[in-house]
């Protein structure tokens, strides 16, 4: 069985290392403050005892004031899994940066991120549209959309 | 169909989206309306085509009596249409079993899946592509009216007689074989009953 | 004196024999041998994700079986899974085994497929995929039994299945179960050992361990890797932690190795199916579940191993009768972020059979 | 020697006895020509029909039966749609080139049938270097398809056009070394006196021959495995991608028709042609060539394809140096004058040594399977 880990326990591992960087913590998930996204992302792969070497999805969800995204990871290893979000409260540029660096699964659910919902990820090797064409207007899964 | 002037080759990524992108909006203001079966406009068409009258019966035998497939299976009434061709119900029996890959030198489509505004223009060349005469069979619910998916109105084409003339539509969502294979009669018998020249137009000149 | 050579660009699909659907790649060649690719998606994007987001909790579920439309009652699970978990609704016994017995045949019936896809792209001329599809008959004729459809069946349903099995339905499957070892053996024969296969297969598209699991690949094609990862063991949904059953894994991670591996997690889906159907107990097979389902507000993840890989559905609920968001985690989509490490340096004609063996259904891709 | 009694004969032939018909060589030429167009185009149908139909019941399904009585006007239907339907030049094909490689890939399958007997001394020109002959005219048609890839403007027909030059040039060599045993048994190169030596059909007295030549020759005319050019799932069509209507039935034509033509040869030089009890000879030669045609089908729905590097590896570290183990061997029974009466034991020990070179050879020297290219 997947442990699911607690957001708070992990949260607090976190603060030690970067003071700060943890906007929320619930026994669900963490929210990470989105400038100190990648560090965080690269402590909980790299730090012993945790290892979430495997990022099982990424996805975004509006909530009209704010752009949440949600990273679930887990660790083959150890078996266990946190939820990591981060939010952005800018809806014209939303922009976050990315984790392709560290999981290479995340390059096309970060373009498909920036082609529904408008989020820009920094860093990403090439962050175009994949589902719609170049001139497509707007992003569909935004709840603003028609 | 005007053959379009060859263009430039375009060589970078982002030019060359830039391009489909076009083609593809392109497209999706022009076909804002459905086009008219063929049966309506097709007869005026054919009054220039001069063949013997006395072998149409022969002609039409043979067209409806091998009509390739082109491979064009976007989405999930592939299935069904592999089905279709596979052990149990065999569209082979009908001479069908080649599916061309190349549109050049196939005669039907078996337009089975959902259309995307996307996938449009490439649809629309596939046909272009074809040789005369050609036929559609429009399959699925999908293909006739966008079925399940037509109110995502930014992406789904709603239905492929926007892009495409359509002959015979075959209802269901996914339609079973057997319904493809009726569809697929009742194409034969349209083709069995097309009239390659008419007469009377002949001894009036 | 070497020859100077100049790469060009070849455009594969979205309309091709062998991309499985409309699924394109631009390929950089140089002669035979492929410098680069770029895949590119989108050819049937219907927008499941937002139109999911306008219909009922239920309503959803129609558009599932339109995802991975050749595994239509796995996708129906992992919904309903995810969908209970956020109204903490209590599956009834038997609904389980249903549900069990059916996303297991589902296994069986899309590996199948799978594997005679990936033969066919081998040039084995469509006799391999014929005789699978043989067999996926004999399934879809058990689906409709149970459902009514033969490909898209909208049979499960939140808190359970849409309806009892018909009484025809457990003969039927006993027969099925009869007859399956033995035309697994035939495909073994059929291919297995063949020098050309072997020729074009071993070696070819190796994917490390490190590689798969950075990537996210998951199914068969992260355990031909060598990863022993399977859901149903490693996070037990449903009622899989009553079966006994193993996790087949390769070691190299070549297209033989996943094609291996589909054929050997075929055998253990027949085990699991053969002890679902000696417990099959009686009594209902759905729960008492309003006509609108109303979640508490919150967000739930369930997945399950679908036979393509990870499959799940992130659904966030803001108390409403329709999902404020739901979120496909498509195995197909994500296993293909391989392909181009894959793929480099290897032949065009390798580049199909690569691509062939990851499996993919562009349906899943683009939703 | 099997071929004791040829030797009598082959002096008889070297008058050059002209035809014995009213009116000399041309009546016998304009007769053969048209019988051979005839007999092309009828057995061209008969195995489209075979394959279509073998195919599905290989696939465990019918296969053609609802056009004519067992679906046998079949071939003639898709004949009599694929002619009318319109023909298509891409706007950017080399027309001349687009419009002359059907023509040029379609001659050499007819012309092919001028030395193949179908009866004793029956066929169009009993030319002494008819093997030769063969050779040369099979690979003219590689120019056709080449031109076919060329023309359309297609970057998947110009990949499969480049695929077979490379495949015929290297199949040649093999496919010629692999006649040289039949043709130092027969002691001639004329299709007719190889025929008439074959007092038991070469198959048995050149089992490795004929295994080299079956597998060079279906490469050579792209069935499968060797279906590179035109590989369904890789190159969508191959060279003919472009084509439509009548051009495009020109290349199915030739298809079979070479198909028919190996077929013809193999039944020729390893099948004892013509010779058979009871059935008119005619029939006999039909009936081989239906057979090794039935052979190439059931490769085809059995195995899968092989790769373009393996093609030609097979070629080179396979096929040719055991035919010229096969030459040599040949060569050396043929020196010593293997007695006639022991005929039996030298089909024995041919196919035991056969086996023994197929065998070490497939183990130790060559594997298919290659590698992947440092780019």
């Amino acid at each position: 069985m997947t442990v699911a880990l607690s957001g708070k326990e992990v949260a607090s591992k976190i603060e030690e290392k970067f003071s700060g960087s943890v906007v929320e913590s619930t026994p669900e998930n963490l929210v990470v403050k989105s400038d100190q996204l990648l560090d965080v992302a690269r402590f909980l792969k790299e730090t012993g005892g945790l290892d979430f070497d495997y990022l099982n999805f990424v996805t975004a969800v509006d909530y009209y004031d704010h752009f949440e995204v949600a990273y679930l990871l887990s660790s083959l290893e150890h078996n266990h899994s946190l939820m990591v979000k981060a939010r952005c409260y800018d809806r014209e540029n939303p922009a976050l940066p990315s984790v392709t660096g560290l999981w290479q699964g995340a390059d096309f659910q970060e373009r498909e991120i920036y082609d529904l919902f408008g989020i820009n990820f920094e860093g990403h090797p090439s962050m175009k549209r994949i589902f719609l064409w170049d001139g497509f207007e707007g992003h569909p899964l935004r709840k603003d959309y028609i | 169909m005007e053959i379009e002037p060859a263009k430039k080759y375009i060589y970078s990524d982002i030019e060359l989206d830039r391009e489909e992108g076009q083609v593809i909006e392109d497209l999706k203001a022009q076909s804002q309306q459905p086009i008219p079966d063929p049966d309506q406009w097709l007869d005026e068409e054919l009054e220039q085509n001069i063949l013997l009258t006395s072998v149409d019966a022969l002609i039409n035998w043979g067209r409806r009596s091998s009509l390739w497939t082109a491979i064009c299976f976007p989405a999930c009434c592939a299935f069904e249409m592999i089905a279709a061709n596979g052990p149990r119900f065999d569209l082979a029996r009908f001479g069908m079993e080649i599916l061309r890959a190349s549109p050049r030198q196939a005669d039907l489509m078996i337009t089975a899946g959902t259309l995307t505004w996307k996938m449009a223009p490439n649809v629309r060349r596939i046909y272009n592509q074809m040789a005369e005469p050609k036929w559609v069979i429009a399959m699925g619910a999908c293909a006739i009216s966008g079925g399940i998916f037509a109110s995502a109105e930014y992406a789904v084409v709603p239905g492929y007689n926007r892009i495409i003339p359509v002959d015979v539509y075959v209802p269901g969502c996914p339609p079973r074989p057997e319904a493809l294979i009726y569809g697929i009669q009742m194409l034969q018998k349209k083709i069995a009953r097309r009239k390659n020249i008419d007469v009377r137009k002949i001894l009036e000149r | 004196m070497a020859v100077r050579t100049e790469p060009f660009v070849l455009n594969m699909g979205p309309v091709h024999p062998s991309t499985h659907g409309v699924f394109r790649m631009r390929v950089t060649l140089d002669g035979e041998v492929v410098v680069d690719i770029e895949p590119v998606f989108g050819y049937l994007h219907r927008g499941i994700e937002k139109l999911a987001e306008q219909r009922t909790y239920t309503g959803v579920i129609p558009l599932t079986d339109r995802l991975d439309y050749i595994s239509s009652m796995s996708n129906n699970l992992a919904y309903c899974l995810a969908a209970e978990k956020l109204a903490g609704i209590k599956v009834p016994e038997r609904a389980e085994y249903i549900r069990v017995i059916m996303s297991e045949l589902q296994r069986v019936a899309a590996l199948l497929i799978a594997v005679g896809a990936f033969l066919n792209d081998c040039g084995a001329y469509f006799t391999p995929f014929l005789y699978m599809f043989r067999e996926r008959e004999r399934i879809v004729d058990l689906f409709e039994m149970a459902s009514g459809q033969r490909l898209t069946y909208n049979y499960m349903r939140v808190g359970g299945v849409s309806q009892d099995l018909p009484e025809e339905f457990m003969p039927a499957l006993r027969k099925f179960m009869d007859m399956m070892p033995r035309f697994m053996d035939e495909y073994d024969q059929l291919l297995m050992q063949n020098e050309i296969l072997l020729a074009r297969a071993k070696g070819v598209g190796i994917l490390s361990k490190e590689q798969a699991i950075n990537c996210s690949i998951s199914g068969p094609v992260l355990r031909a890797s060598g990863v022993k990862w399977d859901i149903r063991q490693a996070d037990p949904y449903s009622i899989y932690d009553r079966f006994d059953f193993d996790i087949p894994t390769q070691t190299t991670g070549d297209c033989y190795d996943r094609y291996r591996q589909r054929v050997e997690e075929t055998r253990q889906s027949l085990r699991i199916i053969r002890q679902a159907m000696e417990q099959l107990p009686s009594g209902p097979v759905r729960a008492e579940v309003p006509h609108l389902v109303r979640p508490p507000v919150g967000e739930a993840y369930a997945h399950i191993e679908a036979p393509k890989g990870e499959l799940g559905f992130y659904l966030v609920s803001d108390n409403s009768i329709a999902p404020y968001r739901c979120h496909i985690r498509p195995p197909s989509l994500i296993n293909l972020t391989a392909l181009r490490d894959m793929v480099r340096g290897w032949k065009i004609a390798d580049l199909i059979i690569i691509f062939g063996s990851i499996d993919i259904t562009v349906g899943e891709i683009d939703r | 020697m099997a071929t004791a009694g040829l030797n009598i004969y082959h002096l008889a032939r070297l008058q050059a006895v002209s035809p014995d018909w009213p009116g000399g060589f041309w009546w016998h030429w304009l007769f053969f020509t048209v019988v051979i167009i005839g007999f092309v185009l009828t057995m061209v149908m008969g195995v489209i029909y075979i394959e279509r139909r073998g195919m599905g019941r290989m696939q465990s399904r019918l296969g053609p039966n609802r056009t004519g009585p067992f679906g046998l006007l079949q071939p003639v239907a898709d004949a009599v749609k694929v002619l009318l339907k319109e023909n298509i030049v891409p706007a950017a094909a080399d027309k001349l080139v687009h419009w002359l490689a059907p023509v040029i890939a379609f001659a050499p399958a007819l012309m092919l049938f001028a030395v193949i007997p179908f009866e004793n001394g029956a066929l169009l020109a009993d030319l002494n270097i008819g093997i030769l002959y063969v050779i040369a005219i099979s690979s003219v048609s590689t120019v056709g398809i080449f031109m076919a890839g060329w023309g359309s403007s297609n970057k998947y027909s110009l990949l499969g056009a480049m695929r077979n030059v490379a495949a015929i040039v290297s199949y040649e060599i093999p496919m010629v070394l692999a006649i040289v045993g039949v043709v130092l048994i027969a002691g001639s190169l004329s299709l007719n006196d190889i025929v008439v030596a074959q007092n038991v059909p070469f198959i048995l007295l050149q089992p490795l021959g004929f295994l080299l030549f079956f597998a060079a020759g279906c490469a050579e005319i792209n069935r499968s495995p060797f279906d590179l050019m035109e590989a369904d799932s890789e190159l969508v069509a191959g060279f003919h991608t472009e084509y439509s209507g009548m051009k495009f039935a020109m290349f199915y034509l030739v298809e079979y028709a070479e198909a028919v033509a190996i077929s013809a040869i193999i039944a020729t030089l390893f099948l004892g042609g013509w010779k058979g009890p009871i059935l008119p000879p005619w029939l006999w030669f039909v009936v081989k060539i239906i057979l090794v045609f039935f052979a190439m089908v059931w490769t085809r729905t059995t195995l899968p394809r092989i790769r373009i590097d393996q093609l030609m590896a097979f070629a080179w570290k396979f096929l040719f140096p055991m035919s010229l183990l096969n030459m040599f061997i040949t060569a050396l029974q043929v020196l010593a004058g293997w007695p006639t009466e022991l005929v039996w034991v030298m089909i024995i020990v041919n196919i035991a040594v056969m086996a023994i070179l197929v065998l070490v050879w497939s183990r130790f020297f060559f594997r298919l399977g290659g590698g992947r290219v440092e780019i």
